[in-house]
């Protein structure tokens, strides 16, 4: 049974010039302690749907099918349960940049805050539970932390305090979103140490354009594409040998791989082509995969492939 | 949504107000200034708005009224707007000495307390349409600077400008080519916004009875009318035609300034999450 | 765009659109609230005066009091409650007795004995003897305060004993006491209070002693009140006191006579009064030619100096259309004296000389040298078209009458061909500096100042100042000034004046227009006796306050 | 560092005040007209030259400008802001007593004003494009589309006149000579005059705050709060107000600069003699001193307004008070 079980979710933002699929249909599940990355460039939609679970979707986007989160379907609740979830069952880092952390509040404060509002417990208790947070994260002279501000930290520390916010209350799953985004390399891997270890036994759905990240810190991948999942697998099987020819094309176009870019633009999201959606990019692209939609179909080994050429 | 709606109002009503004051001796029954009934008359069929305590017609006033209040208006904020414009851009574009002086002396001026200033000089200068327009807008102007002056050195340093420099363009060309293109739509808000702020000014100025005599505009018409008494008895044709007409031409360049600003400031039409 | 958005906006802008409804409704309905309905409004919220206290408006902070009076015209017979002079002048030209009960004067005209009343005492009890006379024109005289220009044709005063003061002037003056009475005349001081104050330009006086029929109060916020004063040596007021508030606007002031806050109002238009009639408890007072109004001609500018140029503009002028705006003025035909006040001093022969008549004026013109081009515009001798330049300003921008004359004037120039050019001046100095460039200007006489033939000074040329505002000088006229001053023999001053005035009618520095009457409002379901204003035209003239006597309500 | 900052800042203002008098010291001389032609002439004679030359001597007035200057300086200098020619009485408490009567109806509206403006901008801003916000949003532009001399006249005429409601104009009612000066009555009669000022007032901040809390939604950090399950309220309140505040402080500090002159046509109308009138009666009558002395307490307040923001604002926005004065 898993933690979490996404069937059939589609988001669909409405605005002035029309109607921008962000998300088509996307199949996906989660069980218990397993950590899965969601891999693809920007503006595939996999952010969007990390936002669909948190159900923090502005107000013009229509969502529908399913999102069950220990088997209560999240679509259905209110906004006051909710709230009960998020921070609490539910956890985010988010994309960590500048103006993530508010930077007129203390940051004891930012952290405490969840602990007070989720657990109930005092200032007093909820301050050193955070301290406690705080030092595990491998902040120096945790107190004295507390009482400062954001724009006292470095990019990196500011990032470790996400993570330290977002794990306070010891969440079921936590959604990671770009948790390397903006760091340096050397920043960039100390994080994904941390998020490793402070991940072990919870559920962690990263989503990343980094690869490597996703390498590191995931048993099972998901690549996105065009609001669609292309391809899914364990890890080291889909980045050993990929299937899908876009999967291909990221690999090939990390700078270790020699940086070959795939050519061409994924399609506007406000209209998607009537056949695959990668095929105008695919070297491989036959007649039919500019007519036929292909399904994602299952293969061996608990793989997923969404093309036509493995008919 | 709303918006656009609302910035078509806006544009409409102004556009109206101009086409008035630009048709005025066709539109107006009567020359303002010529007596053309008792005084005081009631608003009738040959006066649609009655005459005032000289016996002129009074919506011929409103009509030639119009032109003079939207004249004083418009030159004051064209002129608070280049003088912003150019002063921001020099300033923000070349940054150092020149930009702290500029700065320094708008500080200064900044603590001077500007409409009692403002008094002193209408009157130093004798009142007239110019005299205003030019004080006001030179006044005004310090503001705009800053506004400015801020958006340019925003993007200063963008990369369409390094790009420019880079290909070895002269720095008036990029600050008129490439600078001033980028500015311009917050430039126009600002043009609107300012013009409304500016002919209620006038109006305002005029109503303290430092108007041009040699005109006619709506401030002078409601002077007149609150000074000798004429509304305590009823005498409302007197009064209320031009204090109206100044709510309307106002109102219809708040709308315009509002949703142009959101035209060019998406930020303003967020989606509630 | 979507239909929600549609159906959002409409919902939206319903609230504003009622909002917009509803001001303007508001607007017109108070107006036309106020147009029918002419019985005062509820006034329970509003404080009435207690006793029989007078409320009089002021309408600027500085016309409240101020703090040493002695500097100001507020310590002057005519502007002053508290202070008298040793005459008075009403507006029949006769002087009453005031501190001084009788006076003569030498026959050289320079030397004026002033018998003061035994009775009077100031406001503290001490009586008022002729050293307080001595006093006050030493004490003007040594501080150089500004009101000290009253007295400085004075050269000596003398007290023989304690009620005689003699004034030695220093050129025969055979109006004198008009000198002392208004205009703004000049007051009488208590020795015993002032002469121990060294520094009266910045002594801030607190109590006001003076000889008046009322004495100083109390001062409050917006308000002053001055209480009888019940040791008054003349006519005790029958009101209990006076009131000033202050009200900075006409039409709060309009307001203020309706709900009863004021007594009285001054210097309304016919069409205001008109409308308070139709108040039941309101009354009008009419005080007649207290303002004449000239179209003076700048005598050293081109064309204002050609006498033909000036010959044609004096029947340009159409007064009775002037006046038909105005609606409380009447014509003025004379020369330059006003007929109701200066009554016999007026040259018979000179009245109705400036007639309108355009079709005249502009034969004289053509004579003149002057035409109109084939664009109508008229050009001068020079050939070059006419502009002139009329400040307006000054006095005579009080109630923007003289905005009103100007229009009349420069339709009917303009028929002529005339272009004119106007400029605004707030401030006086600027203006006289104006009028002196331009070419023509619309001056205000407070009539009562016309009535003799000494005031036919403004147009001469004196030893005193050097230039008038016509820029006129006539060798005989000037000389003929001097004698006025020196004659006292009325019959003999009479003639002087004709030819003074026949002067003036052949180089017309001047054209007569018309005098104004003053509509005062006033309450007449609280004080009777208000008549008295047609003798003194001012509202806050001690005269007319202490001969008010209060309705009696049951 | 945190004191040289203020140092600084102080320095620097004493800088900028001085310059700014100096500048309307030489404007306000230089006017045409004088005061005693004025007064001589209104009092509708001829006057001699040496009463005139008199005069100017007595207030240094013949003098050249410099040495006149210099005298200024050094009179302010000692606190000596001289006699007021109108009245005759020395100019500080003058000014101060009109002042007292002006912030009776200025202060209230301005607090009020700010207030409100904050309270509504920050709600609508909130509740961006819904359609409370927009209704709310369309009205505070048309408040503030109407000036505020029209507004008053209004007022005077509907609540003062046709209703009468309330008083027409002035500090009290007569009864003031009789059972001295009430509170009550004093604030019955400034009703009107506050409401207007108060309703323009709010009007301005209400834009500035809508705004300001509008982009403060965009941000990262609500939506972080928002992953932790904080309720709506709890982030408005915790999160986006303090933050949305910030620019509103500086312009609420200016607009207590424009405190002094702030409410001319609202006292013209209202007939409430206060220091907006005492300006304007003050430059018809080129009444120098009295002029002086009001621009100087006005450049000084403004000062003093722009300092007090500059010391509040880091006291809100830690990142300032890292950051010194740039």
């Amino acid at each position: 049974m898993g933690v979490l079980e996404i069937s059939g979710l589609s988001v669909r933002f409405m605005i002035q010039s029309g109607i921008i699929y962000a998300v088509d249909s996307v199949d996906f599940s989660m069980k218990p302690g397993e950590s899965c990355a969601l891999v693809g460039e920007s503006g595939c939609g996999k952010s969007v749907l990390g936002m669909s679970v948190m159900r923090l979707l502005p107000s013009n986007a229509v969502v529908t099918g399913l999102v069950r989160f220990q088997n209560s379907d999240l679509t259905g609740l209110d906004e006051h349960d909710m709230q009960q979830i998020r921070g609490k069952e539910i956890a985010m880092i988010p994309q960590n940049s500048a103006m993530a952390l508010n930077p007129v509040m203390k940051i004891g404060r930012q952290v405490t805050e969840s602990l007070i509002l989720h657990r109930g417990v005092s200032r007093k208790a909820a301050a050193t539970t955070a301290i406690h947070l705080i030092s595990r994260m491998g902040i120096s002279d945790p107190d004295h932390a507390m009482g400062r501000y954001p724009h006292e930290f470095s990019g990196g520390m500011q990032e470790r305090i996400l993570i330290a916010l977002s794990l306070a209350c010891n969440p079921t799953l936590i959604i990671a979103d770009e948790p390397t985004a903006g760091l340096d390399i050397l920043i960039r891997n100390q994080t994904i140490e941390l998020l490793k270890e402070q991940s072990r036994g919870k559920t962690l759905l990263l989503i990343t354009h980094d690869l490597g990240c996703a390498h590191n810190l995931c048993s099972r991948i998901a690549v996105m594409y065009a609001g669609e999942i292309v391809e899914s697998g364990p890890t080291s099987d889909v980045l050993s040998l990929p299937k899908h020819p876009y999967t291909l094309g990221l690999l090939a176009s990390l700078p270790s791989a020699g940086f070959h870019p795939i050519p061409g633009m994924s399609p506007s999201p406000a209209g998607f082509p009537a056949g695959c959606r990668f095929c105008a990019r695919c070297q491989s692209a036959t007649d039919l995969c500019h007519t036929q939609h292909p399904p994602l179909r299952i293969m061996g080994g608990s793989r997923q492939v969404r093309c036509l050429l493995y008919d | 949504m709303n918006k656009g709606v609302v910035f078509w109002i806006g544009c409409f009503v102004f556009l109206f107000y101009g086409a008035v004051a630009v048709c005025a001796p066709i539109l107006a029954p009567y020359d303002p200034y010529a007596i053309t009934g008792p005084p005081l008359k009631h608003p009738d069929s040959e006066h649609p708005l009655g005459t005032n305590a000289t016996g002129q017609d009074i919506l011929s006033q409103l009509i030639y009224g119009t032109r003079v209040t939207l004249l004083v208006g418009f030159c004051a904020a064209a002129i608070s707007c280049c003088i912003g414009t150019l002063l921001g851009i020099e300033t923000g574009y070349y940054g150092r000495i020149f930009d702290e002086v500029v700065m320094r002396i708008i500080d200064i001026v900044m603590t001077i307390p500007l409409f009692p200033l403002l008094l002193v000089l209408t009157l130093f200068f004798t009142p007239g349409i110019f005299t205003t327009a030019v004080l006001m807008g030179v006044l005004g102007s310090t503001r705009g600077i800053r506004v400015i002056r801020s958006q340019v050195i925003s993007i200063r340093h963008a990369t369409f400008i390094e790009g420019a420099r880079a290909i070895g363009e002269k720095d008036h060309q990029i600050m008129y080519r490439h600078i001033l293109p980028n500015i311009l739509p917050l430039v126009t808000v600002k043009f609107v916004s300012s013009m409304q702020h500016y002919l209620l000014l006038g109006v305002g100025l005029s109503f303290l009875g430092l108007g041009d005599p040699m005109v006619i505009d709506w401030g002078q018409m409601i002077e007149q009318a609150y000074s000798s008494g004429g509304f305590a008895l009823g005498l409302w044709w007197w009064l209320l035609p031009p204090g109206l007409a100044v709510v309307g031409i106002s109102l219809a360049l708040a709308l315009l300034g509002y949703s142009s600003e959101e035209i060019i400031n998406p930020r303003l039409l967020v989606n509630r999450l | 765009m979507n239909t929600l958005g549609l159906l959002q906006k409409c919902r939206t802008n319903v609230p504003v659109f009622l909002f917009i409804a509803f001001i303007i409704a508001l607007c017109v309905f108070s107006g036309c609230i106020n147009e029918q309905t002419p019985e005062l409004p509820a006034t329970h919220n509003i404080a009435q005066p207690s006793g029989t206290d007078v409320v009089i408006p002021v309408d600027l902070p500085s016309d409240l009091i101020s703090s040493n009076v002695i500097t100001k015209k507020k310590g002057v017979p005519a502007g002053s409650m508290i202070y008298e002079g040793l005459v008075t002048k009403n507006r029949n030209g006769t002087y009453e007795p005031a501190l001084a009960q009788s006076w003569e004067v030498s026959d050289d005209a320079k030397t004026w004995t002033f018998h003061l009343i035994h009775n009077a005492t100031w406001h503290d009890g001490v009586p008022v003897t002729s050293a307080d006379v001595k006093f006050t024109y030493d004490y003007l005289k040594e501080n150089n305060l500004t009101m000290g220009f009253v007295l400085s044709d004075v050269s000596s005063v003398t007290c023989p004993d304690d009620y005689t003061a003699v004034f030695q002037l220093k050129n025969a003056y055979s109006v004198w006491p008009d000198r002392l009475a208004q205009s703004p005349g000049i007051g009488v001081y208590p020795k015993h209070f002032f002469e121990n104050i060294t520094d009266p330009k910045t002594y801030k006086d607190t109590e006001f002693i003076g000889t008046g029929p009322f004495r100083f109060d109390k001062s409050e916020p917006g308000y002053v009140r001055v209480a009888r004063n019940e040791e008054y040596h003349g006519e005790k007021p029958e009101v209990s006191g006076v009131i000033l508030k202050l009200i900075t606007n006409k039409d709060s002031q309009v307001l203020a006579l309706k709900n009863g806050e004021i007594d009285v109002i001054r210097d309304i238009t016919p069409a205001v009064a008109e409308n308070l009639l139709q108040d039941p408890d309101i009354g009008i007072c009419i005080v007649p030619g207290t303002n004449g109004y000239e179209m003076g001609l700048n005598m050293n500018q081109y064309p204002t100096n050609l006498s033909s140029f000036r010959q044609a503009m004096s029947h340009t002028v159409d007064r009775s259309t002037i006046c038909d705006i105005l609606g409380n003025a009447h014509p003025t035909e004379t020369t330059y004296l006003l007929p109701e006040v200066a009554g016999e001093y007026v040259n018979p022969a000179e009245t109705g000389m400036y007639n309108y008549n355009l079709t005249m004026a502009r034969d004289e013109l053509l004579q003149a040298g002057f035409f109109q081009d084939e664009k109508g515009t008229l050009c001068g001798p020079d050939k070059n078209p006419v502009e002139l330049i009329m400040p307006l300003g000054g006095k005579a921008s009080t109630g923007t009458v003289d905005e009103k004359i100007v229009t009349v004037l420069r339709n009917n120039w303009e028929t002529l061909g005339i272009t004119v050019k106007i400029a605004k001046y707030d401030d006086e100095s600027q203006y006289r500096k104006a009028i002196d460039k331009g070419h023509v200007f619309i001056d205000a006489m407070p009539s009562i100042l016309h009535d003799d033939p000494d005031d036919l000074v403004n147009f001469a040329v004196t030893p005193l100042k050097n230039k008038n505002y016509y820029n006129f000088n006539n060798a005989e006229f000037n000389s003929l000034t001097d004698s006025v001053r020196n004659t006292i023999n009325k019959e003999e001053r009479k003639q002087i004046g004709y030819r003074m005035q026949e002067i003036l009618s052949e180089d017309i520095p001047t054209v007569p227009i018309c005098n104004i009457d003053n509509y005062v409002a006033y309450r007449k379901d609280r004080f009777t006796g208000w008549e008295k204003l047609l003798e003194y035209s001012e509202i806050d003239n001690p005269t007319v306050l202490s001969s008010l006597r209060p309705v009696t309500t049951s | 560092m945190w004191g040289l900052y203020i140092g600084r800042r102080l320095i620097y203002s004493g800088i900028a005040f001085f310059i700014s008098i100096t500048i309307t010291f030489f404007i306000l001389h230089l006017m045409p007209g004088d005061y005693i032609t004025n007064y001589l002439l209104s009092l509708g004679t001829v006057l001699p030259q040496e009463t005139i030359d008199e005069f100017h001597r007595q207030f240094g007035l013949n003098l050249p400008l410099t040495d006149q200057y210099l005298l200024y300086m050094e009179n302010i200098l000692l606190g000596q802001w001289g006699y007021s020619y109108q009245y005759s009485v020395p100019v500080l408490p003058l000014i101060l007593d009109k002042l007292f009567w002006t912030l009776i109806i200025l202060l209230p509206a301005t607090i009020m004003g700010i207030l409100y403006g904050m309270v509504l901008g920050a709600y609508s801003g909130w509740n961006a494009r819904s359609k409370r916000d927009l209704s709310l949003f369309n009205v505070m532009i048309i408040v503030r589309a109407i000036p505020s001399y029209w507004w008053a006249i209004m007022a005077i005429l509907i609540f003062g006149y046709s209703l009468s409601l309330f008083p027409i104009g002035g500090y009290t009612s007569i009864s003031i000579l009789y059972s001295g000066i009430d509170p009550v009555d004093v604030l019955y009669h400034a009703f009107l005059p506050i409401a207007v000022l108060t309703l323009t007032i709010t009007a301005g901040n209400y834009y500035l705050m809508r705004n300001s809390m509008i982009s403060v939604i965009g941000e990262d950090y609500i939506t972080t709060a928002r992953t932790k399950g904080l309720s709506e309220n709890s982030i408005l309140w915790h999160h986006a107000l303090k933050n949305a505040m910030l620019p509103v402080v500086t312009v609420a500090a200016l607009q207590c600069a424009s405190i002094v002159t702030g409410s001319i046509f609202v006292e013209t109308v209202f007939s409430w003699p206060g220091l907006g009138l005492l300006t304007t009666e003050a430059i018809r009558a080129r009444d120098l001193p009295l002029l002086e002395g009001i621009f100087l307490l006005d450049t000084f307040v403004v000062i003093v307004a722009n300092i007090v923001a500059d010391l509040l604002y880091p006291l809100i926005d830690p990142r300032v008070r890292a950051g010194g004065d740039e």
